[in-house]
């Protein structure tokens, strides 16, 4: 039997690996990217919680989880088509106009 | 230990089985369906290697076996390699649940084992579907790691078209397994025993023609034949995404395509029209023969697949190509609003009518 | 009449007309295929094929080389280099004749322009070569050709009137045919 | 034989998704993120949830990630050459959350692991998909209603984001 502390510290791993990924890169789809692995590591988590509890809910949010990131997806990739559109580029580095 | 190890090379025959004969069903089917076109068009279809051509598909192996592999210049060479193994492997990977024959259980060694069924798993449905929507990535992948146009507007089109139409495939199933109360292939087919008014093309609550229709058309779509073969669309595009392919990897995108065609008549066949079951009892082997009853299963399940792989040839060779946006309409207007009727339809009579 | 053309969408009634023909031809299976190698299409007489020179019946080329037929060829497939014949000074004949067949599209406008019907088109269509130099074509093999798809000449008795037949010199010896 | 396949697939994931942020080519960094989809579904497997697999691999691998793949061949973007300026902090800020969670993943507090499940436990006896199913639509309903209404809204406003010419025509 595999220790549950296992399945978090590679959730931990994998979310670390996510946000380090948001902070440097310059991609805007690989920081998209980034933050399906984060999600992906919060749903290691519930799935390996909702087996050692015995609680089928861990797994009923990994499915809201799903729900969330697909609309992510479709609202986040449209974002970045109309970015390109008018900016020519999808290097984060170039949409500035907020910046003070 | 031992019998960890008579379970291995007893999947292992049972694998090796199943993809000999989906490999020589794919054989005989680039011969027939050249034959059927052929017939349909009153021409002969191949004639020169041996009698009436029989050898035609060894001929067409060996040539692609030996004819020079091609990488073009500026294609980026791993995932050209890869690409056709992406199509090939989800295709194949599919007939895993696949219930061939009736659910025995024979004892080999002190191990269960069941002939007719590499695994029973519970989500069978689902895992086809997985796998299925995993070859959309040696099609858009073929397409752009070989550096050509054609092949990254083939392919681009080619992921458009499976993602829309495996949407409907996967709704047209959901009326399905709303009557049966599982996802799992062999209880499905087992639901269907009796006579052929219990399948469930015909089931008593309500008959599921209409999401067998839109399996059927969305299942041409998916596996990229005529009359929706965008992808490859000669005349438009030279060869869709594999237009650069030679060879075996070109080989493996063909194979692909045929085990497609028969893993979706395998499902169309176990899903609608009662699997191994015979339209009516006395059709299978029973009573003194009943420990035979496994042969006259199979054939039933293998007259059903190729009914379907018959119509596959007949569709293209009856309808012209539709054009992109008519394909996108038909699929997101037409189609995706028929299935959602069809599930809501079926729920409510699934709740009125309670089967069993 | 609405409901009709509805109920004809529902049931795919155009698709299963459309698949109805093709189910017919395939029960009843009349193939049009020649299997070409082996069975052959029997030709018209006035089949476009290969072209060759032709002789008259004593050996002599027909051919005068007036160059009429390079002046035809809309491709420019025929060159002719004509001569005199030695001793004969009212005479002439092609000393060359050459045709380039890659370029030749058979419309048969030099058979037409020739006046001494020393060109003609034979049945033979099987010229496949490894080599396309092997199409560029000189006298001896376009007599040869003729010599083989005319082994015998039936000549037409029209340009046996002596205006027409100026040029048939070799046949003076025979009777003129009445019609 | 459990530690095992656990070994191989947390690997496999953590291997995976280093490559994602390492990568420097978007295509290389969706394929890698398409493995380790399978194998966080293969790890699903071993934890009895065959429905939230197969589930992850339809979502994730076979629609999330080939639009991913779309928009990166519709792009056509050149190989990006350098990580943001920023990477230093990044690099620490992610080492430093890494070794605050091992710290306290073996510290091992006094609650402990939760005990082993017993074998034949609710979640395999009925049917992973039926229990999911009989959860989702009686207790979660109202959540359910909401995540679709969520999905009808990005499906909306995708729509509205990628036309051109909505307000034109």
């Amino acid at each position: 039997m595999v220790p549950l502390s296992y399945y978090v510290i590679l959730s931990v791993i994998v979310f670390v690996t996510g946000v380090v990924g948001v902070l440097i890169r310059r991609n805007i789809i690989i920081i998209l990217l980034s933050v399906e692995l984060m999600l992906n590591a919060t749903n290691i988590n519930f799935v390996a919680y909702s087996y050692y509890f015995q609680n089928i809910t861990g797994q009923v949010f990994v499915f809201f989880a799903l729900t969330v990131a697909a609309a992510e997806v479709a609202v986040g990739l449209a974002i970045i088509i109309a970015l390109y559109r008018s900016k020519s580029s999808i290097n984060v580095d170039e949409f500035q106009l907020l910046k003070w | 230990m031992v019998e960890v190890g008579v379970k291995i090379v007893l999947s292992l025959t049972q694998i090796a089985v199943v993809m000999g004969v989906v490999l020589l069903t794919v054989m005989f089917l680039t011969l027939a369906e050249r034959k059927v076109l052929g017939w349909m068009q009153d021409r002969m279809g191949p004639m020169e290697v041996g009698p009436y051509g029989i050898l035609q598909p060894v001929a067409d192996g060996l040539k692609l076996f030996f004819k020079e592999d091609i990488v073009p210049a500026g294609a980026n060479k791993f995932l050209f390699s890869m690409a056709p193994l992406l199509a090939l492997v989800p295709a194949l990977i599919g007939f895993a649940v696949i219930p061939f024959g009736p659910d025995l259980t024979v004892e080999v060694f002190g191990v269960q084992f069941k002939p007719f069924v590499i695994s029973d798993i519970n989500v069978g449905i689902l895992y086809i579907l997985a796998f299925t929507s995993i070859g959309a990535y040696g099609i858009i992948l073929g397409g752009w790691a070989s550096n050509s146009k054609y092949s990254l507007l083939g392919g681009l089109r080619s992921a458009a078209q499976v993602i829309s139409y495996e949407l409907n495939v996967g709704l047209a199933i959901v009326g399905v397994l709303l009557l049966a109360g599982s996802l799992s292939l062999v209880k499905i087919t087992e639901a269907q025993t009796g006579w052929f008014w219990n399948w469930f093309i015909f089931a008593p609550p309500f008959p599921q023609i209409f999401a067998f229709v839109v399996y059927f058309i969305s299942a041409v779509a998916e596996t990229n034949r005529l009359p929706f073969d965008l992808p490859e669309a000669e005349s438009e595009l030279v060869a869709g995404f594999f237009t650069e392919y030679s060879g075996m990897r070109f080989a493996f995108f063909f194979l692909a395509e045929y085990a497609n065609m028969i893993l979706v008549s395998c499902i169309a066949a176990a899903l609608f029209l009662g699997g191994w079951n015979a339209p009516a009892p006395f059709l299978q082997f029973h009573g003194s023969l009943a420990h035979l009853l496994w042969l006259s299963a199979t054939i039933w399940f293998a007259v059903k697949v190729y009914f379907f792989l018959f119509l596959f040839f007949w569709l293209r060779a009856t309808l012209p190509r539709l054009r992109y946006d008519q394909l996108m309409r038909f699929g997101w207007k037409v189609m995706l609003p028929i299935a959602l009727g069809n599930i809501l339809i079926t729920a409510i009579a699934a709740y009125l009518f309670p089967r069993g | 009449m609405k409901l009709k053309d509805w109920i004809k969408t529902i049931i795919f009634y155009e698709i299963l007309v459309g698949m109805n023909a093709t189910l017919r031809h395939l029960l009843h299976y009349k193939p049009i295929t020649l299997q070409y190698p082996h069975e052959k299409r029997s030709l018209p007489d006035s089949y476009r094929g290969m072209l060759s020179l032709l002789r008259y019946d004593d050996g002599t080329e027909k051919c005068v080389g007036c160059d009429l037929c390079e002046a035809a060829c809309p491709s420019r497939v025929i060159k002719v280099i004509s001569a005199e014949v030695p001793g004969e000074p009212t005479k002439r004949y092609a000393k060359e004749y050459y045709m380039d067949m890659t370029r030749c599209l058979f419309c048969g406008l030099c058979v037409q322009a020739c006046p001494v019907d020393a060109l003609g088109m034979t049945r033979e269509y099987e010229w496949a070569v490894y080599d396309k130099r092997h199409l560029y074509l000189n006298k001896e093999q376009l007599l040869a050709i003729g010599d083989r798809a005319f082994p015998v000449r039936e000549k037409r008795l029209e340009l046996q009137h002596p205006n027409v037949a100026f040029f048939n010199v070799a046949f003076t010896h025979l009777p003129p045919k009445d019609n | 034989m459990e530690l095992f396949f656990f070994y191989y697939l947390a690997g496999v994931i953590i291997l995976t998704a280093l490559l994602v942020v390492a990568l420097r080519n978007p295509i290389y960094s969706a394929l890698s993120l398409l493995i380790m989809f399978f194998h966080v579904a293969g790890l699903y497997v071993t934890l009895h949830a065959e429905f939230l697999a197969a589930v992850q691999v339809i979502v994730y691998a076979g629609a999330i990630l080939v639009l991913y793949l779309f928009v990166v061949m519709l792009l056509n973007v050149k190989r990006e050459d350098r990580y943001h300026p920023q990477f230093p902090i990044g690099a620490f800020l992610g080492l430093v959350i890494i070794t605050e969670v091992l710290l306290l993943a073996f510290r091992r507090s006094e609650s402990g692991t939760p005990p082993m499940p017993p074998a034949g436990s609710v979640a395999e006896a009925v049917g992973n998909t039926e229990t999911i199913g009989d959860v989702l639509y009686t207790t979660y309903l109202f959540p359910f209603e909401v995540a679709s209404l969520i999905l009808l809204v990005a499906m909306i406003g995708a729509i509205v984001l990628a036309k051109r010419d909505l307000f034109e025509a």
